[in-house]
């Protein structure tokens, strides 16, 4: 697996570093079986602009966010709430927590 | 920053040359810090000084008894009876528009939708003047659906109805595209407020957005033509945030619904900057600010990036301090940004304090007063007098069938079935007719808005284009059964500095001027975009023209469907078969030469006073004025939009008949009426000596003229319709926003 | 007949909603900001159109979480006639009292356009003016109108005719050409199992008045005051 | 740094599972500075919902897609090209690459 490093984050973060602040990034993505309609689209336009070999494209969606939480089973049950009931339609999306600090 | 020095480099990209700078140093008395010279260099741009163009816009008339407001406030407005007013202005968002399309456009709409409710008017409806490049440019379909998606979202979030605009295409807009955005508004005339700070001790407030780093020089670009530089350019783009813009609406009209507000100015172009300033300008007063005091999304900012930032949706008002308190409840209420951040003062000066320091210390009407003003040299470019004549013609069913699908002239149903055009349920006509109709709300009367220009007659002739720009506006609102009142306008042009290009405005103006004074529509409001060229190629001169009139009843309002049988049409209006300058020369030869049809304006005002009239005595079914593409074309979209055929004869005439079809003479309209209605007509039209023909008749489902071809609706239907979707394929399934 | 709108940030048909109740039931409905908590005794909620908190992060999601949305859930659920228009509908899926998600309309863009509906059920109260299988014509005005749902719940949908309208053309077929937004079987609008809330994409307020050309939206609105 | 596998992936990814495929996972965020509308809001309904403590909440795209390059070198060319071309709009978002097998 290549990881590279998130680009042009930096700056950002340094401004918000604290002790006990938790980074959280949600990835939202829509159920198996959803009709995808963007990832449709970007799909057919990848063709015209001659990309070949590419297939199965998904759109979702990304939301960071920070919390001052220190506890990471805290954290990611106090995320885990905020998914289901608001940031993700479980009708049908799926979602997935990663927590960084 | 503040102790940086200022280096003549620095002021030099600050867009200010040797002479500016030497008179700021005057009117400061001193060497300006860094803020100082941002607030100068922003203030004494084109865009906010209209330092080469006041000079001739000045000539365009402004005066008619119904004028409430002329150019001078935020939006013009005019009369409409019963206590009521109509607030209107239209602006260009050209620039953001090509680097960003999307929010460009639909920052745009943001900013002119804040002109019309700063005056305390509801808006009702807004329309949309584009221009592109060529179509077959591969940038071209990214920039439409980019513009197109943007303009659709903000206003359709924001739940104004945009109901109208016109879309054309041209290789002179391939670097420079014009998105012109109008917004209209609706209030009681003891409503109307006003951007004139008074009473030194009212509190100036600030509500809205936080200020970040966005679009930081943005008024400095927009004065300033493209280069390859452009990307350098690029972190300046703002969002927009039309969520925010809805709430920022109804919470001011809320206020204003009360006596709380003394002064209320949007934060535009050049931000806090020119909005502080031109308040306290306008009631000859000082204003002292406190930048602590302003919501920031970003830390760190310094005062020369919180004034001139231009993020959007931001307002700037004067309160009176005993109403602070109910101002807060409705801003709470609204969930919006708040701070009182200044108060007005006698001194004169703007004082800005930042920091324990003073950021800034300006001299108010100094530096408003002698803000520079060009008198810039200017040529009138020699004028194509002879129309080039091909050697052979196409047949008229072919040259109709590639006209009625071509570029301009295809519908524009994918534009604007992005555009929410029936909320507020009080569009009356909707897109595709001469005229949008907007009823007054809970009144039985209209009011009727189009955008008009024709460029290609501009270039070929700036006067003519001008007169041609405002009479075609006029018509529009005619042909819907309106009494036309006032114009807006936004003239796009290239660089001023060019003498050819000054001479184009010169001459537009000119020709606008003399449209304006016969017609009686006088200007209420506008804006100017200089610098649209790229590399030393400008646009052509393009002014858009905003009209708005009034229908007293919207029983006598009319609409261009022919669709009964058994309708005669009838054409008002000479015909000469004039094709210098014609879509039909441009579309099937690929020939952009020869003069422009002259604008009659005496005879226009008498053939369209004839046609209202003829409206409001209800003797008229349809009716459709001609415009591009001539008269078989008028007929045509006529037929289309109602789905009845019609049965054409070639009358009498030495004119030969794809010149009579398809040239484009001024001032001429069709009617469509029943049998009883013809004699009275024709005998009206006599009896005044204005020039009627008989054309043919409505029914079946062709367009015909007798011994000459036949086409199927069906079939034409299919080739206007699809041009526009067809050309939009490959980007239409590109996710834009969100 | 008492009615109520709820109002949130962001709404833009509230107006347009409240002139088509008070015109339909001769008196001034109650308008309610979405910060409230509780309303008094009402014969018809609706939830007008528009874009509550900017329809970010999904139409609908934020407003279903708005104070009042509770006191509507427990009004819905017990009785109260409650229509959700446009945003509304998008609202009332997010709250569940409705099934299914308005997802993105599959051409991606935002559609306005007149639309015909083939009514599929005329016996609830809000369509009992109109005749089953009538085609009546309405506005539409979205960007997330595709009507999305699981196969289980479909069925249920279908089989106990709880789908009030489908998209059709002029003649009736509900065609693959008549869908605007891709929505499951061409589902313009559907009932709760005990049919006293209905969701729609379509704006009937927009079509109440002969001046506009249309007036299929007004029959809708006559339905509910004759109900009560 | 605690990291969760990510939900109900399984499935979809067995269904297209194939020697020479990469799969592409790309970020997309708005560049820092650039107004973030939705994620405002989203903070700001967070806070009317009682979840407290959450900050600096953005809102981007998650893109997934597949691809028939093994050689991740090129792999990722495309995708970089691709992102600059299509997916990103350079001009107000940035983006990152993962790539997985
Ligand atoms: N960008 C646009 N937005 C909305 N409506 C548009 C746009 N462009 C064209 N239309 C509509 O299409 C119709 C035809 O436009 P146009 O050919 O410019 O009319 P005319 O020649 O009468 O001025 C008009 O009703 C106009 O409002
Ligand atoms: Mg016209």
């Amino acid at each position: 697996m290549i990881r590279q490093p998130r680009i042009n984050h930096g700056a950002k973060r340094l401004l918000t570093e604290s002790y006990n602040t938790v980074k959280a990034q949600i990835h939202i993505t829509l159920k198996t079986g959803v009709l995808d309609p963007q990832g449709k689209a970007i799909e057919s336009a990848l063709g015209d602009l001659g990309f070949d070999g590419i297939s199965n494209v998904r759109q979702g969606k990304l939301i960071e966010l920070d919390l001052t939480e220190s506890d990471y089973g805290k954290a990611r049950a106090l995320i885990d709430n905020l998914c289901t009931q608001l940031l993700a339609n479980t009708v049908i999306e799926d979602f997935a927590i990663e927590l960084d600090d | 920053m503040a102790n940086s020095t200022i280096t003549a480099e620095l002021v030099a990209e600050h867009g200010l040359d040797d002479k500016e700078a030497e008179h700021m140093i005057e009117v400061l008395g001193r060497e300006p810090n860094i803020t100082e010279l941002g607030i100068f260099s922003v203030m004494w741009s084109e865009h906010c000084s209209y330092k080469s163009s006041k000079k001739w816009l000045r000539e365009l008339p402004t005066q008619a008894p119904w004028v409430i407001h002329g150019p001078g406030e935020n939006a013009g407005a005019i009369d409409i009876g019963d206590g009521q007013a109509i607030v209107f202005k239209i602006e260009s968002h050209n620039h953001p528009s090509f680097i960003e399309p999307y929010q460009g456009a639909a920052t745009g709409v943001g900013g002119i939708l804040r002109d019309v409710f700063t005056m305390g008017a509801r808006p009702i409806a807004n329309l949309n003047a584009l221009r592109f490049g060529n179509p077959e440019n591969n940038k071209t379909r990214h920039l439409v659906s980019g513009v197109v998606s943007g303009i659709g979202g903000y206003g359709n979030c924001v739940g104004i109805p945009t109901v109208g605009g016109e879309c054309g295409f041209h290789p002179c807009y391939d670097g420079n595209i014009l998105v012109n955005a109008m917004s209209v508004g609706l209030v009681e005339h003891d409503r109307i407020h006003c951007a004139r700070a008074s009473g030194p001790g009212n509190l100036v407030i600030y509500l809205g957005a936080k200020t970040g780093r966005d679009g930081i020089h943005g008024a400095t670009m927009a004065s300033a033509g493209f280069d390859d530089a452009v990307d350098a350019k690029r972190p300046t783009v703002q969002v927009g945030d039309p969520f925010t813009e809805k709430l920022l609406l109804e919470a001011c009209l809320e206020l204003m619904a009360t006596d709380a507000i003394v002064a209320i100015q949007d934060m535009g172009a050049a931000g806090l900057t020119s909005s502080s300033f031109e308040m306290a300008s306008r009631g000859d007063l000082g204003i002292e600010i406190d930048l602590d005091q302003v919501p920031l999304r970003e830390p760190g900012m310094s005062a020369y990036e919180i004034m001139l930032s231009e993020s959007q949706e931001r307002m700037l008002m004067v309160i009176r301090p005993d109403r602070v308190e109910d101002a807060r409840k409705i801003f709470s209420k609204w969930e919006l940004d708040f701070a009182v951040i200044g108060q007005v003062t006698n001194s004169g000066r703007m004082v800005i304090r930042h920091q324990n320091t003073i950021a800034a210390d300006l001299p108010i009407k100094p530096l408003a007063d002698s803000a520079p003003e060009y008198d810039r040299t200017w040529v009138r470019k020699e004028t194509s007098l002879s129309t080039p004549k091909p050697a052979t013609e196409p047949d008229i069913d072919t040259a109709l069938n590639l006209l009625i699908s071509c570029p301009d002239l295809s519908s524009k149903r994918w534009i604007w079935e992005q555009y929410d055009h029936t909320v507020m349920a009080d569009t009356v006509q909707l897109p595709g007719g001469d005229a949008a109709v907007i009823r007054v709300h809970g009144t039985a009367k209209g009011i009727a808005l189009t955008t008009d220009c024709t460029p290609r007659y501009c270039a070929a002739n700036a006067v003519e284009g001008g007169r041609q720009a405002v009479a075609e506006s006029w018509r529009n609102l005619t042909a819907v059964g309106a009494q036309p009142l006032a114009i807006t306008n936004c003239l796009n042009f290239g660089n001023p500095e060019r003498p050819e290009t000054m001479g184009q405005f010169v001459g537009t103006i000119e020709g606008m001027t003399e449209a304006c004074r016969i017609l009686n529509m006088p200007v209420v409001s506008g804006n100017v975009s200089f610098y649209n060229e790229t590399r030393g190629s400008p646009v052509h001169p393009t002014p858009t023209i905003g009209g708005v009139g009034l229908i007293e009843s919207l029983n006598s309002m009319q609409r261009i469907a022919i669709d009964e049988a058994g309708l005669h049409l009838i054409l008002i209006g000479s015909t000469y078969g004039h094709l210098g300058a014609s879509l039909y020369l441009r579309e099937i030869h690929g020939i952009e030469d020869g003069p422009p049809p002259p604008v009659n304006l005496n005879l226009e005002q008498k053939h369209g006073s004839l046609v209202r009239s003829l409206i409001h005595r209800g003797t008229v079914r349809a009716c459709h004025d001609i415009s591009d593409g001539g008269l078989l074309v008028a007929v045509a979209e006529m037929s289309l939009a109602g789905g009845t055929g019609v049965t054409l004869f070639l009358p009498e005439t030495d004119i030969a008949p794809h010149a009579f079809w398809f040239g484009e003479d001024q001032g001429r309209y069709v009617l469509a009426v029943e049998d009883k209605n013809v004699e009275p007509i024709l005998l009206t039209c006599c009896s005044e000596n204005i020039p009627a023909l008989q054309l043919g008749t409505s029914g079946g489902s062709h367009i015909s003229v007798e011994e000459s071809f036949q086409i199927s609706l069906a079939d034409l239907s299919y080739k206007h319709e699809t041009w526009f979707p067809d050309f939009m394929k490959n980007t239409d399934n590109r996710s834009v926003e969100d | 007949m008492k009615t109520a709108v709820i109002v949130f940030p962001g709404s833009n048909c509230d107006r347009d909603v409240q002139i088509a109740l008070r015109n339909a039931t001769d008196s001034e409905p109650l308008m309610i900001w979405h910060q409230e908590t509780e309303m008094p005794s009402i014969d018809l909620i609706v939830i007008p159109g528009g874009f509550s908190y900017g329809d970010y992060l999904r139409s609908g999601a934020m407003a279903a979480h708005s104070p009042i949305m509770r006191e509507v859930v427990s009004r819905a659920q017990s009785g109260t006639p409650t229509l959700g228009i446009c945003n509304g509908f998008q609202i009332l899926t997010e709250t569940g009292l409705l099934p299914g998600a308005l997802m993105r309309n599959t051409s991606l863009k935002f559609a306005c356009c007149s639309v015909f509906l083939r009514v599929e059920n005329s016996y609830s109260a809000f369509t009992h003016h109109y005749d089953d299988e009538e085609i009546i014509s309405m506005p539409i005005a979205h960007l997330d109108g595709s009507f999305y749902t699981d196969d289980f719940t479909l069925t249920k949908l279908i089989d106990n005719s709880l789908v009030a309208f489908r998209y059709c053309d002029a003649s009736g077929n509900t065609s693959k050409e008549a869908n605007p937004n891709g929505s499951l079987h061409n589902i313009a609008g559907i009932f709760n199992s005990s049919r006293n809330v209905l969701g729609m994409m379509p704006h009937p307020e927009r079509s109440t008045d002969p001046i506009m050309g249309r007036t299929d939206g007004a029959r809708l609105f006559d339905a509910l005051v004759a109900s009560f």
